[in-house]
């Protein structure tokens, strides 16, 4: 596995970079809070990046995808963190289209990627239920019925979950809240009655919501993959997202720090820039190694999916409980050395701290993955 | 009976009549929080009868000279009113900078004609005083600030700005830092102002933050008309009556750390028990429950530091510089408080407003965000090891 | 509870502390670990120590004790702490004279308290089995017999073990592993056929034991308290040693932290004394703070021994859980301030953390205080 | 067959009649690892004939140039030899600060004269080199350095003390940091010299740290005459050549982190198991179990930033003052190590020596004292967090 891009990646990330830098800078986020734009993010820039290739990193070219793999698609997820881009890669691409890619059959493939890649449907996937993350702990039912299925449950925090076009419903057909057997994956439209979501408005400006099942029913072809067996696409899915988001991460945080360095070098008190102290010149070294190590981790993730690694679910574990640790304490330090004016609505700094805290949240905290690393170690 | 218990009797009897029923509920919003001030002066309500009760007995204030309008109680008389208001659950009647930081200060550097003026005000709460220290341009280096007052023969001519000045917007005074003296050294020029925020020249403007609307404002001064008897001290000494009353607000805002800011009003392990789940009467993640007890356990560390303090104190050894770690570690706390909060409710503790969400996981949010500026207002954490390395321990600069 | 000393406890630490100086400082300990002292203390300075009255400060009167409390005892354990010394305040006062004092009938307080108290007999706890404290998991059998009780089992890290005259030892009559009901205490003469003991040669050089019990018999008469239910017995007497323990941990900090922060003021380099750097100074003020919350928890946790309040126990845990991080942080800052020369055996700043870590471990590692606390606050 | 690939056969036919059997055992012991050196040369077992072998044939030092001794490979037949080395489990033939330090600043600064003369040496073994830099009076301030060199015409006249010097009580020459000229700024006035250690004046006291004995020495020169042509680079130069031989010096210690140093030869997580016990095939300690698989990711965070900076390297871009990021985490990380497996294997890992422990807690009781020793050595924590803000990050003195 490769440690170092390629100079194809190079140029990959470098475009991404540039055309962020000019089209969705951290200042069209903050137009979208401002403006409690309803839809949360802007199709029409989803569009242009759909043809730049970017929904379509993963997936075969006969759906309209590049085929190319997730160090490529971590570059994108990297260069989007650093602007605090809000842009439905995750729930879109790969977790909700990850699901059908995994597990979808020739028909759903062909609609759904076909749709995704080319910027023109939005999914979402409805999986989380309580407060935390813990993918098996599904209480949402799915009961076999003669015209399909019907759902009962409530989802939370469901990522762009108002705007999709078809939702991944993550349900029970079998087995106890806890168990991994008895999950199935159901592709699901919104406007299917008993089915209704609520946008939530979350402190990072990001689109999530809820999303209650009240005797809705769907017909058996949306299953995706085997019922009951769900949580082999599922997992696998997650691992992945888990990753995607950590690159995300690694870009969040490397340009707080980055920001907080140029402040250090600007800043004066006592006659000084504050750079001159060394108490926080040796705060910002051991950033600086934080953020080292977070990228090595992170790198070797994304390489270890392509090369579709065994040791892939641990590497996820590692690059985002890392990715935790790192963006919490970056965060947290980033406000403290911006000192008043870092606490202002005014700065950026603030948003970059609240995304910190959501993505922390998102797709497991530090302590489910220590557990889940430790599970997968033998102890 | 004893002078001491008789006092006791007197108070509680005229508490009993005097504190009206309504004031003794819990405060649970900030509106149930009294500033005073002139604006104030116009209401009719319990708030106000309690505050002009307690005002004329000097009991806002009960260990200042009766002449300037305190209660002139000794300790153990004050500490019997404050037992007794507690008894009854009285609420304070005044919540007060002027009680809090300029007080103090005055009964220690002001002369006889501004004592009589200002404190009397103070203790009855006509006046709603805020604080005019933070420049833009300086943070820490507060020594550095640039708002300049002029002698014009018969009066000051203030210009400049003030940041972070809490209530700017509601108050109807400020206690100002001003650099008299351009050509001294930074700390020699500075003097200690009081003058009017209805003066002509001054305009404020709210400060929004990250956890939202906020009390913080900016203020512009522009030529600035202030009395020459306005000034507290010598001129150009303002600097040792800025550190005096730093003091104050440290021990106030470090003091501060539990209870207030909202937040939920249940415990830490409750918390954690509803949003982690529970096996056999434990919180059922391992991590979460050693961590609200690594937090738990801190917190009674330190209560334990404060109530050692309060005793020395009274034992005649004041904390001095040591106070700083109070602010420092109170603050802290404060903040892993509110950290240790949101990994306990997870994404429930991550809304903004709206559905979705209880009242008390938004309020969370909010106060969890609002943690940040502890560590930095008052003087930062930083400032605070750098007084405890240099004037604690007597590291070299 | 007050958390001020009175002008007599000031004076009773004042003494200790000038009692210690001049006849066992620092060196006292290094010169008996060099000259590998088959005893590992001195017992003539115990006995002038206990003519001080410290063998029997928590005693009643009738014992030859000076029937004061904790928090004395406490200041006389903080100031040994302060220069290390190695006398066995702990293990026969405290732990096994503990048991006696909260147990023992009175044929027994008398004969064991006033030879005790006398600082004419030493006295050992055998209790600890594995690496770890964990006080209900006992596995030493005592089974009851025609002429009394069989015991069998192996103790480990019993504190001055191979020197005292007698040991208490701690089995079990009935229940299981980890049981509380069960436990029986027992008084044993160190001659006892079967008994065997080991000294175990201690990294921080004080006295410690291996007590192998392989069918020792001891008479019926040798049991303290009840049968099986020794535990109301140790749990007490466990939680005043913790306390007793953390205030010798607050004197060896405390200490560290001095001569620390005395070497900041004179070392040199780069032309200053290395206690003008701003990193050094934040950490020495943090380290600073640390000790005052230490101090003051370790008072409180005194004074509720003396006051028996319902809380001592969580106290107890929240001293040593401190005492335990602080020492650990201060240990090994003093020796990375100190730079090369704190490494060497020569500096005595080395034997200080040598201590430390044994301290740490004794009587509960943080993550075990930190479980119980939790278990006695409810959750 | 490509080049490499018939390199590869003919490496391994060498490596298989080569290398004699009782060098394809694991190293288990301080006393396997081979120093070579004058005293060596006079023993005659396999290490000896395993070191001679592979030092005649240059690949001890497989891409130094063949002219100096070195086996004048290129970087990918040298990895091939590491590779079928590793294969057969061959053990390093030689340890040594000649290879790992002297050798490389040597091709970089030395004359050809010096060249010749002293990088065959080193190739096979035949000296043992020590580093003459520390002083006591000099810590992190390794440039304030005292022991000084002066001209005597025909020869240097060394006088002045090192301490920390590695094995100087076993090694044959030393690579010293002298003061020529004492009126130059401190960092102009040094110079690099070697020596021989049997050389009248040289005095050696060993040191013993708080793990007990240790390889480290204090070291006296007393009127130590010097040849003029053993200085190199330029008279005042020192400085320079003592910086790049620190780089070198650092990437070694960084990168040792794992595997030396002994203790347990068992996971963390078997010892955890034993010491703390199982349940359900878990650490039966929630609180252990974290605290593993914290260690554990981390590792494996740091060996994937170690490949990664290897693979840049080769890649083209060299770490530079980045490899202070290697020395700092890779000792902070061992110190973590250490006290980890202490606090897993409770009281059983802190006995000092005799009954009561296995040889393995007893050792772990000793590595673990040594590893306070890694954050000081090679440059401290502190000078390397200087180094990485003023060189990397670029945050102004």
């Amino acid at each position: 596995m490769a440690l170092v891009l390629t100079e194809e990646q190079e140029l990959l990330k470098q475009t991404a970079r540039e055309f962020i830098q000019e089209k969705s800078p951290v200042s069209e986020l903050r137009r979208l809070r401002d403006a409690r734009d309803p839809t949360g993010l802007d199709r029409g820039l989803w569009k242009e990046m759909a043809e730049l290739g970017w929904a379509g990193v993963l997936y075969p070219e006969e759906y309209g995808g590049m085929d190319l793999g997730y160090v490529e698609l971590g570059q994108i997820f990297e260069e989007c963190g650093r602007a605090l881009v809000a842009q439905p890669l995750l729930s879109t691409v790969v977790l909700a289209g990850g699901c059908v890619l995994e597990g979808g059959n020739e028909t759903q493939k062909k609609d759904v990627l076909t749709a995704v890649a080319a910027g023109e449907r939005l999914l979402a996937l409805a999986h989380q239920e309580g407060a935390h993350h813990d993918p098996h702990a599904i209480a949402t039912r799915a009961e076999s019925k003669p015209d399909g299925y019907e759902l009962n449950g409530r989802k939370t925090f469901v990522l762009d979950g108002h705007i999709a076009d078809q939702i991944v419903v993550v349900a029970r057909t079998s087995g106890e809240n806890g168990d991994r057997d008895g999950l199935t994956l159901f592709l699901v439209d919104p406007d299917t009655a008993g089915l209704e979501i609520t946008r939530t408005l979350m402190v990072d400006g990001r689109n999530s919501s809820l999303v209650e099942l009240d005797r809705a029913v769907v017909s058996r072809t949306s299953v995706i993959g085997e019922v009951g067996r769900g949580a082999n696409i599922l997992d696998r899915v997650l691992d992945r997202a888990t990753v995607a988001l950590s690159a995300e991460m690694l870009g969040t945080l490397s340009e707080a720090f980055d920001k907080t360095v140029d402040y250090l070098k600007t800043r004066e008190q006592f006659g000084q820039v504050i750079g001159t102290f060394q108490a926080l010149k040796h705060r910002a070294a051991q950033m600086f190694v934080e953020i080292e190590l977070t990228r090595s981790i992170v790198l070797e993730a994304l390489s270890a999916i392509d090369a579709d690694d065994s040791d892939t679910s641990l590497l996820a574990s590692c690059a985002k409980a890392r990715c935790n640790d790192a963006i919490f304490m970056i965060g947290n330090e980033a406000i403290q050395m911006y000192g008043g004016i870092g606490v202002t609505d005014e700065e950026d700094i603030g948003l970059f701290l609240k995304r910190a805290r959501v993505t922390q949240l998102t797709l497991g905290n530090s302590a489910w993955h220590l557990g889940r690393f430790a599970t997968l170690q033998g102890y | 009976m004893s002078d001491l218990e008789s006092f006791r009797q007197r108070a509680q009897s005229w508490l009993e009549e005097s504190c009206p029923a309504s004031m003794r509920e819990p405060v649970q919003h900030q509106q149930d929080i009294e500033w005073g001030g002139r604006a104030a002066q116009e209401r009719n309500d319990d708030k106000m009868l309690w505050l002009e009760r307690l005002g004329k007995q000097g009991w806002t204030c009960p260990t200042w000279p009766a002449e300037y309008g305190g209660g002139g109680l000794s300790n153990e008389e004050a500490k019997i009113v404050q037992e007794e208001m507690r008894r009854i659950g009285a609420r304070p009647a005044l919540t007060s900078f002027g009680i809090s930081m300029l007080g103090p200060v005055l009964l220690e550097y002001a002369n006889e004609d501004q004592k009589k003026r200002f404190l009397p005000e103070i203790v009855q709460g006509k006046i709603w005083w805020c604080q005019g220290y933070s420049e833009p341009g300086a943070g820490s280096d507060l020594a550095s600030l640039q708002c300049r007052a002029e002698d014009k023969g018969d009066h000051y001519l203030v210009n400049g700005q003030k940041i972070w000045t809490s209530y700017a917007d509601k108050a109807d005074w400020i206690f100002c830092l001003v650099r008299t003296d351009p050509a001294a050294p930074k700390h020699d020029g500075i003097s200690f102002l009081l003058f009017d925020m209805a003066s002509p020249g001054v305009t404020i403007s709210p400060i929004a933050l990250i956890s939202g609307a906020s009390p913080f404002c900016q203020t512009f001064f522009e030529d600035v008309k202030v009395p020459k008897d306005q000034i507290v001290g010598k001129l150009g000494s303002g600097w040792t009556i800025a550190k005096r009353l730093l003091q104050h607000e440290r021990s106030m805002i470090g003091g501060m750390g539990f209870g207030i800011g909202g937040g939920p009003s249940r415990t830490i392990p409750d918390v954690a028990k509803e949003y982690c789940g529970e096996v056999d009467g434990r919180i059922a993640d391992p991590a979460s429950r050693q961590r609200v007890a690594q937090f738990q356990m801190d917190q009674r560390c330190f209560s334990a530091t404060t109530r050692r303090a309060a005793e020395e104190a009274k034992a005649g050894t004041p904390p001095g510089p040591k106070s700083s770690m109070f602010k420092l570690y109170g603050t802290e706390m404060n903040k892993r408080r509110h950290e240790l909060l949101i990994s306990l409710m997870g994404t429930q503790a991550l809304g903004w407003e709206g559905d979705g969400f209880s009242a008390e996981e938004l309020a969370e949010t909010r106060d969890w965000l609002r943690s940040f500026g502890n560590s930095i207002e008052g003087g930062t954490s930083e400032v605070q090891l750098n007084i405890l390395a240099k004037r604690v321990l007597g590291l070299p600069d």
